[in-house]
């Protein structure tokens, strides 16, 4: 009777883990299933490489939008990266013990504010700074800017870069600490030339959650990146991503356009996949030597 | 004068107190053993005289420690400065997860050597000393951790001869080797008292006898007897110290 | 030491703090930025149970949120801590499933909340027929968190000590028995951990939940009615630039939201490990 | 509304009108754009298919509310909102002579205008056509017009019916304001009736209806011939214009028709090519 | 026959061998010491008495282990019944992180008993025959980890005692702790052997002397003597055992 339980429990857990591998199968054939037919339609050369996007005249071309997304996700992580690292070194190390549960929980409260606020603050805070700067240096522009889009996705994707780099930092053992700082190292080089390395899986985990949050995020970005459907000009102008682009036309669309505009996310998807490939090629080579 | 002399020490975590009124003096280019029960404050002596229990939250000294006359504890001294003079090598073997190399290098390049021919030199030296270099020098660029533990302990010695300190602590070198490479350890601190100044803490009896001059007996964070290592052992001046060695208790 | 160390330790030292120094103070700012834009504008008329244009109230925002966060972590919580311990405790080390399961897991992890929000309206709202409702909302939002309860959940099993195992196997306990009474009330911090985590990216999504849940700004009556939560809620009022005043005094009550659920998290953590300590 | 904060520190020259026009476009396929391009001739034809000109170099928003802000905080710039969401913040142009009010639409000499429609399918269940009805007597329409809109012309009364029951309405976020006015007026008289309204957007809105999802589906805009080829009817309800706005540091307070196309098209790029 | 009977056993980690060709016959109600340098297998051959080692993927065993006569690695054993009756006490004390009361009631309550009478008469017995029960009596309710390291593997003892176990094994059960502590247990385990077969792992030969009535000396996963303790101790048949006994390694 006992081992019934025990294997029909151990079925059940099985079955649990299943659930992830069928909920990723069923969002690829419910969005592909969607998506791919207008990729035929409009031509997957004119549809991916195509620089022109005018769903009003069934031209459907994301190239800007692709590189919309990348830019904008590159610019988070060059501004959230450093900060984020650095933060979490400090939430390790050098953070005093008194005030390290507010800090903490403090870096909590930054992933609960929702990405409509992060998007008035950008809006009203960071577009007026930028086009003062602009400007000043006689660019012109309103402050909706590629640049304005990667200092707000910095900012918010700090918590998560902050959380995964903090504990992956935690747990490499006291021994690999004691033993640099024995040989009369500062605790700063420590820190980045032992701890971070052998840290690297997580801090590498964290990035990679990062970008996935960076390029994913759509409702802050919309209302700070000015959403210009056109190739991106330069960090002082504005640019559109796939998610705003999807967010913004899906209201209105109908036919074509509506699934050019799944179209557009299954690409989205199709770059996680290829991120995350990379993050496990790059794991696997690092765990080989 | 010792190397180091320990005068009136007190040690606290928080108010728990861990030593009691300590003095000592380590000789140059002796092997200095620490005995004493589980819990007696073996490490925490240890740890204090390079300054390792910096580290822990809570501690404070009372009290002196002196290497070569200088207070250890004094403003002017720079900690990293006395951790280089002052090397360490922990109970379990602690190489950094990268290459054989890179772990000696470490040292070395944190005090600023670059040259590649001088790391180089280092290194090679470093592992010949640790008598090791035989065992690895066709793989100074494979990981650390690839070796077995006696290996790995050996390569920590060299590691912390790289920086070419005065003084070497280990914590329990062999407590976690197979006994060949136990002897090899004993063996090498033998031949490095000639360079340094060793103390080492041991569970094991027998150990300090065979390697040590001196050796301290400590008891629930009390110095007990300090003597000779062959007197400590034939003819012990304390009660508790026979105790002990003759195995009624620890 | 030579200077040049000394002076690269100063430097790092330098950016540390300062990171650490924008990091708060962005946080510091964003946070008096919702106080003092929304703390003037709660009004009792915001917290009246029904919703009408003349007091925008969000009460059944409120309320719909908690029961949508509920209703989410109940759906998923089971999932992530049964994959978690399936993936701990009894697959082999080297198992193909265990790196197909690791690989779907991530690619969960990041994928972007639009495409749920399309996936979540083609399945759930048009294929399965149950339109936008809670139910619908509530499932594409354990999809999206099943993977963060999973990770942590897998953490903090193997954080466990193996001698908790070990004693629990020697007394002649089975697997299960071990599992359940040893090894997850041991974990229940870190896994704790995740669920606020959870609760956060709920309370705060709204690109997943316009297309699944739908925004009538009604209290959902039953999980197949559509319901709209708070970040929704705000989202919509702000939409229009009608209800600005509103939608910035829900931000506040969403803060708080967040910080209670957190809070009343790590209290429940605190009472289930009670004798731990 | 409150944010208004970067209201006074303006680009160059502060409150001048000399700089680069900032063109800020709501997105395409949205009601208000699509009307807004056809009125002022931003929209045209070339070989028989209908091309929006909007300069690329133009901001895009999909929220009334990131224009408002955009264009109040921003002295170059220059957006068009429905008239329901003016508000103090920025300020509405005069176009061709004639300023942005419902009298003037009414009267045609303010011409930017669209309609709001309601969608329906045949069958449509007696409670839902009480409440159209009553959206198109002269009650309903006395709070379209109160809410700035402009009403269509009606003489039926509305008497309470006394049924009971619920209707759903979903669709366009631009309609959703007043129809949820509609819905509550129409609840005090019909208090067993429960209107329940989703916002989203005018397609999901023709979609609900087409696939019987909703009773009423809200469409800013007219419906394309795939809509109604799946048999279902528009309704116009109101008439909403269509403000073009600028921020009240700008010192711009009228444009033509054509000076309006050539900003939206990239033609003008400075505020200096209008002023003089 | 013994208590325990082992039969040409082989251990295998994976590829490496860990114990070669043991047997031993364990006598009951009374306390059986393994003793040998660190490596050679004393953990391992314990913990295939009461198949601890199933836990350890890719660890294989040939030979035959007979508990009364029973091969404990047969299909009809049930794992779990057999680790009731072989109960085991672990090196470093691990009590769960519950109360005292729960951690003794832990083992009865996996095996069926419910009523709290019942639990409470065998909480108070087994801490009473590990010698516990007037230290703890006051705070049965309080967490288990807030007591010493002493403590702590008395309760361990009295949590393996309240599931009536046959035999007794424990690795290493005072190499943690201090001396006070380590003598009480040792009286603990004398006063057990009445109605406990008891099978000890110690580094310390002194305690094996103390308090054990056979010794199994190992090296490199062989069994090299296995005699009275008395007897080995004083005129050991092996070369080996002498040198490891008079603290030639180890
Ligand atoms: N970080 C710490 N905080 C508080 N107390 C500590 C700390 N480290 C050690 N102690 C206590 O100080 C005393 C001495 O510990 P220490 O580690 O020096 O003993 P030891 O002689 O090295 O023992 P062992 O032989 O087990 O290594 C012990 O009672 C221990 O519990
Ligand atoms: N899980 C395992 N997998 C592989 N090898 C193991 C495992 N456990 C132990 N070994 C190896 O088996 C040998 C015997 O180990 P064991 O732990 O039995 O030694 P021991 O005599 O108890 O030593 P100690 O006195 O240090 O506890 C050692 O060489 C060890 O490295
Ligand atoms: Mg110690
Ligand atoms: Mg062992």
């Amino acid at each position: 009777m006992k081992d019934w339980k025990e294997k029909g429990m151990q079925g059940v857990f099985f079955l649990a883990a299943c659930a992830s591998v069928l909920a990723v199968a069923l969002i690829c054939i419910f969005l592909f299933a969607n998506g791919i037919p207008a990729m035929s339609e409009i031509g997957i050369f004119d549809f991916l490489l195509g620089e022109e996007w005018r769903p009003s005249n069934n031209i459907y071309g994301i190239l800007p939008m692709i590189m919309g997304s990348i830019y904008v996700t590159a610019g988070a992580i060059v501004i959230g990266v450093p900060i984020g690292i650095f933060t979490s070194v400090f939430m390790a190390h050098y953070c005093p013990k008194k005030i390290y549960p507010f800090l903490k929980s403090a870096t909590e409260l930054l992933a609960g504010i929702p990405s409509v606020v992060y998007g008035f603050f950008g809006l009203v805070v960071i577009v007026p700074m930028i086009r003062n700067y602009t400007a000043a240096q006689g660019i012109g522009g309103n402050g909706q800017t590629m640049l304005t889009a990667s200092i707000i996705l910095g900012i918010m994707i700090l918590p998560t870069i902050i959380g995964v780099t903090e504990s992956a930092m935690r747990s490499v053992p006291d021994q690999y600490y004691e033993g640099s700082l024995a040989l009369g190292a500062t605790k700063e080089r420590t820190i980045f030339r032992i701890v971070i390395p052998a840290a690297k899986s997580g801090v590498i985990a964290g990035i990679v959650l990062g970008i996935g949050r960076a390029i994913g995020e759509t409702m802050a970005v919309i209302m700070v990146a000015g959403n210009q459907p056109r190739m991106p000009q330069g960090i002082l102008e504005g640019v559109r991503t796939m998610t705003t682009n999807i967010v913004m036309e899906m209201g209105y669309a109908a036919d074509l356009h509506r699934e050019a505009l799944i179209a557009t996310a299954v690409v989205l998807f199709v770059f996680i996949l290829i991120i995350n490939a990379c993050v496990s090629l790059l794991n696997r080579r690092s765990e080989n030597d | 004068m010792g190397k180091i002399d320990i005068k009136d020490m007190d040690l606290f975590y928080g108010s728990f107190q861990a030593l009691k009124n300590v003095n000592l003096e380590i000789e140059p280019n002796k092997i200095t053993a620490f005995i004493g029960p589980s819990g007696c404050g073996k490490s925490t002596l240890l740890k204090s005289l390079n300054r390792m229990n910096d580290l822990v939250e809570g501690c404070r000294i009372d009290g002196k420690i002196l290497l070569d006359g200088q207070d250890i504890y004094a403003k002017s001294m720079d900690v990293n400065t006395l951790r280089k003079r002052v090397g360490m090598v922990f109970q379990k073997p602690n190489p950094f997860p990268m290459s054989i190399y890179d772990n000696v290098a470490y040292g070395p390049r944190t005090h600023g050597i670059r040259s590649k021919a001088k790391l180089d030199e280092i290194v090679e030296r470093s592992l010949r000393n640790a008598a090791i270099w035989d065992e690895v020098k066709d793989r100074l660029k494979k990981s650390a951790l690839g070796m077995s533990g006696g290996q790995q302990q050996r390569l920590c010695i060299a590691r912390a001869l790289a920086v070419e300190p005065e003084v070497l602590l280990m914590d329990e070198p062999t407590s976690a080797l197979d006994p060949i490479s136990t002897s090899k350890i004993e063996d090498l601190a033998a031949d490095l008292k000639k360079d340094y100044t060793i103390v080492m803490v041991t569970h094991n009896m027998q150990q300090a006898v065979r390697i040590s001059d001196n050796t301290a007996f400590f008891l629930l964070g009390e110095m007990i007897e300090y003597n000779n290592t062959e007197k400590l052992f034939s003819i012990p001046s304390d009660k508790r110290t026979e105790d002990y060695i003759t195995g009624r208790f620890g | 030491m030579t200077k040049g160390r000394k002076i690269e330790s100063i430097i790092l030292r330098v950016l540390i703090y300062a990171a650490a120094a924008v990091t708060f103070a962005v946080l510091l700012f964003l946070l008096a930025y919702i106080l003092i834009n929304g703390v003037p504008n709660l009004k009792p008329s915001l917290f009246s149970l029904e919703y009408n244009t003349e007091n925008a109230s969000l009460m059944p925002a409120l309320i719909n949120t908690v029961i949508m966060t509920l209703l989410s972590l109940v759906i998923a919580i089971p999932f992530g801590i049964f994959s978690a311990i399936f993936l701990v405790e009894y697959a082999k080390k080297g198992n193909r499933f265990v790196g197909i399961i690791r690989l779907t897991t991530e690619t969960l992890q990041g994928i972007p909340s639009i495409v749920y929000g399309l996936f979540g309206m083609l399945f759930f709202v048009t294929a399965l027929g149950w339109g936008y409702s809670i139910l619908a909302g509530a499932f594409t939002m354990s999809i999206m968190i099943l993977p963060l309860i999973m990770r942590t959940t897998e953490e903090a099993l193997k954080a466990v000590p193996d001698t908790y195992r070990e004693g629990s196997f020697g007394l002649g306990a089975g697997k299960l028995r071990t599992i359940f009474r040893i090894v997850l009330p041991a974990a229940v911090p870190g896994i704790m951990a995740g669920v606020i985590l959870a609760i956060g990216r709920i309370m705060g999504e709204t690109a997943a939940l316009m297309y699944t849940a739908g925004t009538v700004p009604d209290i959902a009556a039953t999980p197949m009615s559509s319901g709209r939560t708070l970040a929704v809620h705000m989202y919509n009022l702000s939409s229009e630039g009608l209800y600005m005043d509103q939608a910035y005094a829900t931000a506040v009550i969403l803060l708080v939201v967040v910080v209670a659920m957190n809070a009343l998290s790590a209290f429940a953590a605190r009472k289930l490990t009670k004798g731990t300590r | 509304s409150s944010n208004d904060g970067g209201s006074s520190d303006g680009g160059d020259g502060g409150s001048s009108s000399g700089g680069s026009i900032n063109v800020i476009s709501r997105e395409d396929g949205s009601g208000t754009r699509g009307a807004f391009v056809e009125l002022f001739g931003v929209e045209e034809e070339v070989d028989g298919e209908k091309v929006d000109n909007t300069t690329t170099d133009a901001t895009v928003t999909n929220n009334t509310s990131v224009m408002l802000s955009t264009v109040a905080q921003d002295p170059n710039a220059i957006g068009y909102v429905s008239l329901g969401s003016l508000s103090d913040d920025v300020k509405a142009v005069k176009i061709d002579g004639a300023e942005a009010t419902a009298e003037n639409i009414e009267n045609g000499t303010y011409k930017v205008s669209r309609p709001f429609n309601i969608v329906t399918k045949d069958g449509l269940s007696d409670v839902a056509q009480d409440f159209i009805n009553f959206i198109m007597s002269t009650q309903g329409q006395e709070v379209v017009a109160d809410e700035g809109y402009i009403p269509v012309d009606t003489t039926t009364e509305y008497t309470a019916s006394g049924l009971s029951g619920t209707v759903t309405v979903s669709g366009s976020s631009s309609v959703s304001p007043v129809m949820e006015k509609l819905s509550e007026a129409y609840q005090e008289l019909n208090a067993d009736v429960k209107v329940e309204l989703q916002t989203s957007d005018s397609t999901t809105g023709v979609s609900n209806a087409v696939e019987g999802i909703s009773d009423i589906g809200m469409a800013s805009r007219e419906l394309k011939d795939s809509e109604t080829s799946q048999g279902v009817t528009a309704t116009v309800i109101a008439t909403d214009g269509i403000a073009v706005i600028v921020s009240n540091d700008n010192s711009v307070d009228e444009l033509t028709t054509d000076q309006v196309k050539q900003i939206f098209t990239g033609e003008i790029t400075s505020w200096d090519e209008v002023t003089e």
